[in-house]
């Protein structure tokens, strides 16, 4: 599994590829592979957003991370993981975080990829403040939704 | 022979500080220890609180070198 | 939304890119992309298969993925969708199928997608034949497993 | 005049053709065309059926002109 934080913008698709081409043991053996990325919207809770800054806690981000993708790799019987997620100032429509899986069986790469995208969402110490148009200020988001 | 305290995100910006340092002592608590710190502010509702960058209950008992952390729900993803 | 059908090797992750970069109208509003790749594998049902036919038909298939691709978008409100589906000879490790969603928030694309895939599974006419290699025999997968 | 048949699959196998044609009649259901087809063959279980490229009952009732499939159940994906 690989787990990396990106201060700077992302491909998810080329990054997804990439990591594939090197699952070169796994070739023949996985049938299915769940992904999600979460891109930026230019728009949140009714109003229209122009940024986003990503602020995280270096060390236990990627710690957390680290345990929750073993925790649905071992849950699920997931042959491999990758998720990236990005820190830092974001713009509307760039990547957040990809979080790709592979399996055998197709209803293991679903659950396993939902998993590690729900708790996530719910453990992983990111926090988001989103610079409104209209105001010009920005905003710490005060939670996430659930999934 | 100190503990060390880190504020994140709103929570940072509302205490005006990132981080603190506090001396280890017996019997001291996560919560104890925002006491210590804060004593005119009680610790904000959902608040929460990791020590050695695990997520921790405020009863967790600290030991010197302890690395404690406050921060607000995460929103990441 | 896109529905193909392809008779000759195709890459999910080109496609995907490829697709997504003309969706420029949507730019902004999607903040969850999810997506399923299905590959052969060289073993099923505890032995080891060295190639696949996949028979269709011709309409038929075509009619029913545009049917369960729009009632998804419509029971999810998904923004777009793409699916990418092999017929003919297969060999492993090759993909099979692609099912591609984009929506706003993330539980509309993990259920959009998963039904999707779910559907196309009961429901597509697709039949696949594989050939393993003990015996150099080819058999006709008896059913789908449920997801 | 007639009803054009289509067999996929393990059941074009075993039946050895791809395609028949019957004279459409009135009354004339999917399942009495199979029988018409194939009197000496209960038509095999779980076989599904679909008139004009759509999943149809074995009592659908045929017209003139129609498309009837046979065939296994399906395993795509």
């Amino acid at each position: 599994m690989r787990i990396e934080l990106r201060d700077t913008p992302f491909e998810p698709l080329a990054e997804l590829a990439r990591y594939q081409d090197g699952l070169a043991t796994l070739r023949g053996r996985y049938g299915a592979t769940a992904c999600f990325i979460g891109t930026m919207r230019d728009f949140n809770e009714g109003e229209a957003v122009c940024g986003m800054y990503l602020e995280h806690y270096p060390g236990m981000t990627e710690r957390e991370l680290e345990k929750l993708v073993a925790e649905a790799l071992e849950r699920y019987g997931l042959l491999e993981a990758l998720v990236i997620h990005r820190v830092g100032a974001i713009e509307p429509n760039q990547p957040i975080v990809l979080v790709a899986v592979w399996s055998a069986h197709r209803a293991a790469a679903f659950d396993g990829c939902r998993q590690i995208m729900e708790e996530l969402k719910s453990r992983a110490p990111f926090w988001k403040r989103e610079t409104l148009v209209e105001t010009e200020t920005s905003r710490w988001v005060a939670r996430n939704t659930p999934g | 022979m100190t503990i060390k305290i880190k504020y994140f995100a709103s929570l940072r910006e509302q205490l005006g500080r990132a981080e603190d340092e506090y001396p280890a002592g017996p019997g001291l608590t996560v919560a104890d220890l925002w006491t210590r710190l804060w004593p005119d502010r009680p610790l904000p509702p959902n608040t929460l609180a990791a020590v050695n960058q695990e997520y921790a209950d405020l009863g967790r008992l600290l030991a010197d070198g302890d690395e404690v952390a406050f921060f607000p729900p995460v929103t990441g993803g």
